[in-house]
């Protein structure tokens, strides 16, 4: 049985302060005009009514990190025999990201197919997950951009959260979702909240209906697979794209990095960053062959890749959580969802007889 | 890198090899006493220089940029130098707005012959740079704002 | 990589103040290096012995070299680690000498600072790639500019080497200055008659093909293969019909043109042969006078001319020269005196420069050989001549010494009392410049023999009085003023940089100095030759210069060629700029900055890239700044040569 | 917008001998527009142009080389197309320009600040002073003022300055010449504290190169040193040093080309105010050469080309 709390607006900061004391907590607040998730900071405003311009992806994938550290030592006797010390470098600690969106969280669990295979898991990515709680704040209110209901999700989705904070009159209603975000409410600050969850499932309900009408992505899959070879349907959708890597970078479900070693005198680091299907050097082949030359390409193995070949592999599940980043982020205006309900409804020419 | 402490700062020299970089080898010829700051990299020509180089070696940390060609119209190859003139000049405005002091860069011309100048040069730009300090240092990525917070919780 | 890194004592050059032993031990934990020492003198014979040894020993496949400057010694560790069997480019080195041992005497900070341009070279050799020559056929020709006499010693040279010449002259005859002077000083023999006979020579050999009226329009290409286009001027007379009989001259109605070859002492006819002895003794009609061409009316020189040769439709014609190597002789011209108010500004007409004195001395000259002032024709009795005129006088821009005004002003003034037993000359002069042979005893017998008053100071005004001049100086030798009455006024004027000197030099790719003086490729060492392969000097082009010395020029810069044509292919410089055709994208930025025209569009797939012409390329790296996303990139100082060098300086 | 009409006509006629027409179109929400890629009759009824029509097209020519493309230019868009045929980046014959009188776009920045945080939005309506926004149930009016993009208002090209096709009447050029306050207002500012600024404001970078690849100079596409190893200018860790650097490169590269479009920081996804740096650098360029860039398509960008005397260079002082 999950356990439900019950904060009042006010605490909000005074909580996280607390929580501070033992963990790495973020929070969304504003640099500049982008409202990021940062480091908790009690003298910054933190601002949850709308979404974070970008998720809270950096805490458990970030950016760039160090993943070894290496040096080289010469022996002596013979200097051109060379020894390198290499030092893995596993992220310790735990963090809480606090006002994440349903959509944010559930971004990681499809991560968690990809790096945590039982096969080969991502020692790096394993450690920050593992640590990594989530307290989701459901949406009150819905963005054009909005989508969540499309990919099997909804405002109130607690998927891949440790706690759901439902925003409620004067506060907010927490509800444990996982053993460890259990173990998070336990402040004096919270007090129980069983008597506000009527409440709180209205505002869900509510919300839930004020969400663009769905639309049935079951065909997706399978349809993406029938325009793949048509380039002229690739070329259409994507002649307004840019290449730049805006849409992947701000989106909570993709995954992908960049392996690189810099070296400065005798030490050295192997760094992986994010990388993006965007971009021509993506798949450049050490030969100069390039095997998606065009944007037209890339645009569709993004597309692809979110709306057909992973749910292909990992049960039907679209790795796509909906959160429209990538649509209020384009700096060409690229609505992915147009793109895939044109494949789905694309009607091939009847071959003449 | 080495930098003798409280003694020397990180002073770099791009110069042209045919004129400058000869100016430098004639001063040292004659024995023109200078400071020891500056680290001099050799290039054919001051045309050769991309800005950016500059702009990289600040980033890098360094504590002046000093770059030295041949003369206008001594250029052996004839153009080089107007065209750094123009890109040098404009990088040379264009610093201040990243909040570094102009002083930091300077171009200046030196023939192969003018080793006193050279001597001159040296000098008074490396007393410009310790008038100036230390430049300013980029926190590195293990200070951006994310992971600076995240040390100081661990 | 395996490099080996060599500290040279260089004795106590730069074991005195730096401690080379630890530079060694310093570079020995850096990376990619695998041997370290400190060695005496690492450029005698036994030092190079260390490195090729080292090299075998240690399999080392770069060396980095710590001592004097790259530019004494570079190419001489170049051969040594080729002789080891390494790629000469496998190299680098670090000047510890006039950089840092020279300059400074604390050893500590000499010390470290040498530990970093160890650094800094090894950190570059780590991006170093071994670079070949590529070998190219050269055409066997040369372009000789100018036909005064540096341009015919040159050509003649050449001619007689067996090479073909093409002299190109700007005026309708060769000869240049020396064809308008009387006598030589110091031997004051007929200039005319030394020369002239050369010029036939010009002329009558086989391998000289003479463009005389013609100008450089257009040169590209390099060393081995120029291509240069000619424009032959218009003068409208078919030179291949006429035999230069000079009947035109004579019915010509039009006698009111500038005679330029008499330095406008005198008029003559808008058709004419600018002296008996040119060559080549062709016609020309000059445009601006000529009635015909000004107002269609005439026509009397084509209705005399025995041959038929008149044209007036003519137009400019262009050709186009293959050579492999250029000779500039394009010589110099007069300072435009009149800038000189204190002399009248050219307001009086008995002051007149050394140039028209000397047609006036001369036989074939307008005068007949006769000393007349221009303004009444009377003989004159007092001579007085000025010197420096336009030379060694900073307020009009011309700091420097001509040079031989000192030795034509003595031997002007003693012609003068060869011409005028009568006359007294008087000479003002700030120093007497007389460093050549026979030179100094020439000014003496002006003086002593010919009574030549020397006066040493300088000439503050001149102004008429009556139908002469008086002369007003500063006699500094007796610290008083004088003033000398003068019938005419010799200015000794300077010489200048030849008008357009500065358009060829850049059609050439030379550079020239403030003045437009071409800059000879080393001040001692290069004296005729450019920066560029393949382009000499010879002459007063390259600064003033009296007969002898323009000769010797001559020579030289033929010797050069027939030197550089010994070869019958060229090995081309491999630091040139490459163009990575996968990073181009054709946008031609390099092609527009590009001093060199070395860049050229290629098609590449339906594609336009830039590519460099290897041979062209002389290898500033311009492109390379250029290029913004480092395409061109100068080999041997690539960007990541460069940049290794700044991250081994400052790494944050 | 007026001569929305006109502008289709005139499309209309010229599309059978065109492969594709770059315009606008209403994008995801009323409040913006999207660049629309006329290819056939059907696809210019959905064109729009108006105060969203942010984008500049010129983008979009230099991949499109080959092609006969017709595209819409704002004036300030125009400029992009004579810089990219000025160098050869695109034919002439080859680009049909339809222009129009451009009485500004927004600053999307602007409106999201002044709206505050809303929802969804319903509907916009226009008026010639005035924005009236439905959102989140509510209708807030604000002045177009407010919210259109800083460079429109010191805007000295509102009508395209090369066309082959002009719709409506041309506008004269804002009163106002100066639009450089904030560069202004920055360059009072502290060295020191211009130093922070930079390194709080990098810091937030994602490297997603938005403001590279909506730049229309910035023609070297896949080959940026941004992310190669040859030449290595940068490396792919996350530092504000690299992300900085950059904008450097981005900056200077730009220099006498660079339009000042704004493209870069609106496509900015972290609102990183990038065009500063080419405010400035142009500032400078003005002042030194008397250049501004995208005018006259037979200039040389000041930087590929030299005088032997420089007016307004005085390197001998130092």
């Amino acid at each position: 049985m999950a356990k439900v709390q019950f904060i009042k607006s006010a605490d909000v900061k005074p909580w996280l302060a607390e929580l501070a004391k033992e963990h790495r907590v973020f929070a969304p607040s504003y640099d500049g005009e982008a409202l990021l998730f940062r480091p908790f900071d009690p003298e910054q405003e933190i601002v949850l009514d709308r979404a974070a311009t970008m998720p809270p992806k950096k805490t458990i994938f970030p950016q760039s990190e160090k993943l070894v550290d290496f040096t080289y030592s010469k022996d002596p006797e013979n200097l051109s025999r060379i020894k390198i010390d290499a030092k893995a470098n596993l992220p310790e600690g735990s963090t809480v990201v606090f006002g994440s969106r349903p959509c944010d969280a559930r971004g990681f669990t499809m991560f968690d197919r990809v790096y945590l295979s039982d096969k080969n898991p991502d020692i790096y990515y394993q450690a920050r997950r593992k640590n990594t709680l989530f307290i989701t704040l459901a949406c009150r209110t819905i963005e054009n951009t909005c989508f969540c209901n499309w990919v099997d999700s909804d405002p109130c989705d607690p998927t891949g959260s440790d706690v759901l904070a439902i925003p409620v009159n004067d506060g907010y209603l927490l509800e444990s979702v996982s053993e460890q975000g259990e173990k998070l409410l336990n402040s004096k600050l919270l007090a129980d909240g069983s008597s506000r969850r009527a409440e709180a499932e209205k505002i869900c309900q509510e919300i839930a209906g004020s969400i663009n009408n769905t639309k049935d992505l079951t065909l997706a899959p399978e349809k993406l697979l029938a325009v793949f070879d048509n380039m002229e349907f690739w070329e259409e959708v994507s002649a307004k794209c840019l290449s730049c890597g805006a849409c992947t970078y701000l989106c909570p479900s993709c995954y992908c990095f960049n392996i690189t070693d810099e070296t400065t005198g005798m030490k050295g680091k192997r760094l992986r960053s994010w990388d993006n299907c965007m971009s021509a050097q993506f798949t450049m082949e050490a030969s100069g062959h390039n095997p998606r030359p065009t944007k037209a390409h890339r645009l569709k193995n993004r597309v692809g890749h979110k709306f057909s070949y992973y749910p292909t592999i990992h049960g039907g599940v679209i790795s796509c959580c909906g959160c429209g980043r990538c649509i209020k982020s384009c700096p060409a205006g690229i609505d992915i969802r147009e793109i895939v309900l044109k494949a789905i409804d694309f009607v091939p020419a009847a071959v003449e007889e | 890198m080495p930098v003798l402490k409280g003694k020397e700062l990180r002073i770099v020299g791009f110069l042209c090899n045919w004129c400058s970089y000869g100016g430098a080898d004639t001063a040292g010829v004659g024995r023109f006493n200078q400071p020891t700051d500056l680290r001099i990299i050799r290039v054919p020509c001051s045309g050769r220089i991309d800005p950016l180089f500059i702009m990289k070696t600040l980033m890098n940390g360094a504590d002046g940029v000093l770059v030295s060609g041949c003369h206008p119209r001594d250029c052996h190859y004839a153009e080089g130098n107007f065209y750094a003139r123009r890109r040098l000049e404009v990088l040379h405005r264009f610093l201040p707005i990243l909040g570094f002091e102009p002083g930091r860069f300077e171009y200046t011309w030196v023939s192969a012959s003018e080793g006193q100048r050279w001597q001159q040069v040296v000098t008074r730009f490396t007393e410009q740079i310790h008038k100036l300090g230390p430049a300013p240092k980029i926190a590195g990525p293990e200070a951006s704002a994310t992971l600076r917070q995240m040390e100081a919780v661990l | 990589m395996k490099i080996g890194v060599f500290v040279c004592h260089c004795g106590s050059n730069i074991e005195g103040t730096v401690d080379t032993a630890a530079v060694a031990a310093a570079a020995r934990e850096f990376p990619g290096v695998a041997f370290a020492t400190d060695t005496m003198y690492t450029c005698s014979e036994p030092g190079q012995e260390e490195i090729v040894n080292a090299i075998k020993e240690h399999q080392l496949d770069g060396v980095v070299v710590a001592s004097c400057t790259p530019r004494m010694h570079e190419q001489t560790f170049r051969r040594t680690v080729e002789r080891a069997g390494l790629n000469r480019y496998l190299f680098e080195m670090a000047n510890i000498r006039e950089h840092v041992s020279w300059i400074g005497k604390d050893r500590e900070a000499n010390t470290n600072k040498a530990t970093d341009l160890v650094r800094m070279a090894a950190s570059k050799l780590l991006h170093n790639r071994p670079l070949l020559s590529k070998q190219f056929d050269i055409n066997k020709r040369v372009l000789i500019i100018g036909g005064g006499v540096a341009g015919i010693q040159a050509a003649l040279d050449c001619a007689e080497g067996g090479l073909e010449v093409v002299l190109v002259e700007k005026t309708t005859t060769i000869g240049g200055k020396m064809a308008k002077l009387d006598k030589t000083f110091p031997t004051v023999d007929c200039s005319c008659c030394i020369l002239g006979p050369r010029m036939v020579d010009v002329a009558q050999h086989p391998n000289i093909t003479l463009y005389a009226y013609s100008e450089i329009e257009e040169v590209s290409g390099y060393v081995g293969n120029f291509d240069v286009k000619v424009k032959k001027k218009a003068t409208y007379v078919d030179w291949d019909k006429c035999t230069g009989c000079g009947i035109c001259m004579t019915k010509c109605p039009s006698k009111k043109a500038t005679d330029y070859f008499n330095e406008g002492i005198g008029k003559t006819t808008a058709i004419n042969i600018p002296f008996p002895q040119a060559i080549p003794k062709k016609a020309k009609i000059d445009a601006d006078f000529c009635m015909k061409l000004q107002k269609g009316k005439c026509g009397i020189c084509a209705k005399v001319c025995p041959s038929g040769c008149i044209d007036f439709t003519q137009q400019d014609e262009f050709v186009t020269e293959k050579v492999g190597a250029i000779v500039a002789a394009t010589g110099f011209d007069l300072f435009d005196w009149t800038v000189y108010g204190e002399y009248g500004g050219g307001r009086y007409p008995d002051v007149i420069t050394s140039l028209q004195y000397e047609r006036m001395l001369s036989a074939s000259g307008p005068t007949g050989g006769h000393i007349k002032r221009p303004s009444d024709g009377k003989e004159p009795k007092n001579v007085v001549f000025i010197q420096c005129v336009g030379s060694r006088d900073k307020s009009v821009g011309r700091p420097y010494c001509t040079g031989f005004c000192c030795m034509y002003t003595a031997k002007q003034a003693i012609l003068t009392k060869d011409h005028l037993p009568e006359s007294q000359t008087y000479v003002f002069y700030m120093d007497i410049r007389a460093t050549g042979k026979n030179y100094d005893e020439f000014t003496r017998r002006a003086m002593e023999e010919y009574n030549a008053k020397y006066i040493r100071g300088r000439v503050s005004m001149i102004y008429p009085k009556g139908d002469s001049l008086l002369v007003r100086g500063a006699d500094t030798l007796m610290g008083t003023q004088v003033e000398v009455d003068a019938d005419l006024v010799v200015l000794a004027v300077g010489a200048e940089a030849a008008a357009g000197a500065a358009g060829l030099a850049e059609k050439l790719r030379i550079s020239y100095d403030s003045y437009g003086f071409y800059m000879e490729g080393h001040p001692k060492l290069k004296p005729v030759e450019t920066n560029t392969a393949g382009v000499y000097l010879a002459g007063s082009c390259q600064g003033p210069k009296d007969i002898p010395s323009s000769v010797a020029q001559g020579s030289a810069a033929a010797s050069k060629v027939l030197g550089l044509f010994s070869k019958d292919k060229l090995a081309s410089d491999p630091q040139v700029s490459v163009v990575d055709i996968k990073r181009c994208i054709g946008c031609g930025k390099c092609m527009k900055t590009c001093p060199f025209g070395a860049i050229k569009e290629i098609d590449f797939r339906g594609m336009k890239k830039a590519e460099v012409i290897e041979t062209v390329c002389q290898g500033c790296g311009i492109c390379t700044s250029t290029c913004p996303q480092g395409a061109a990139q100068l080999q041997h100082f690539t960007d990541n040569q460069i940049l290794s060098e700044v991250n081994a300086l400052c790494q944050f | 917008m007026k001569y929305q009409q006109e502008l289709k006509d005139s499309i209309r006629k010229a599309l059978p001998g065109l492969d594709v027409v770059i315009a606008w179109s209403a994008g995801y929400d009323p409040l913006h527009a999207t660049p629309h890629f006329i290819r056939r009759e059907e696809d210019i009824d959905r064109l729009e142009i108006g105060p969203f029509s942010v984008h500049n097209l010129a983008t979009y020519l230099p991949g499109l080389r080959g092609k006969k493309v017709g595209i819409v230019v704002k004036g300030c868009d125009s400029r992009s197309v004579i810089e990219l045929l000025q160098e050869n980046l695109i034919n002439r014959e080859d680009v049909t320009i339809f222009g129009f009188p451009c009485t500004g776009v927004v600053d999307q920045t602007k409106i999201r600040k002044a709206l505050g945080h809303t929802g969804k939005v319903d509907f916009c309506q226009i008026a010639s002073q005035t924005v009236v926004i439905g959102a989140g149930g509510e209708e807030h009016k604000l002045r177009l003022s407010k919210v259109l993009a800083d460079k429109c208002f010191s805007c000295q090209y509102p009508n395209a300055l090369i066309s082959d096709h002009f719709v409506g009447e041309k506008i004269s050029p804002s009163a106002q010449t100066e639009g450089g306050d904030d560069l202004e207002a920055f360059e009072n500012m502290p060295l020191p504290e211009r130093f922070a600024f930079w390194q709080k404001e990098m810091d937030r970078c994602i490297r997603c190169y938005a403001c590279r690849n909506a730049c229309p100079m910035c023609v070297c596409r896949d080959h940026c040193l941004a992310e190669s190893r040859d030449p290595h200018w940068l490396s792919q860790e996350d530092s504000v040093r690299d992300k900085w650097m950059f904008q450097l490169i981005h900056a200077y590269h730009l220099a006498g080309r660079c339009t000042e479009c704004g493209e870069c920081q609106r496509a900015c996804p972290m609102d990183i105010p990038l065009l500063l740096l080419k405010k400035k650098m142009n500032k400078e360029i003005k002042e030194l050469f008397q250049y501004e860039a995208g005018v006259d398509p037979e200039a040389t960008p000041p930087l590929l080309s030299f005088k032997m005397e420089e007016e307004n260079i005085k390197e001998r002082e130092w």
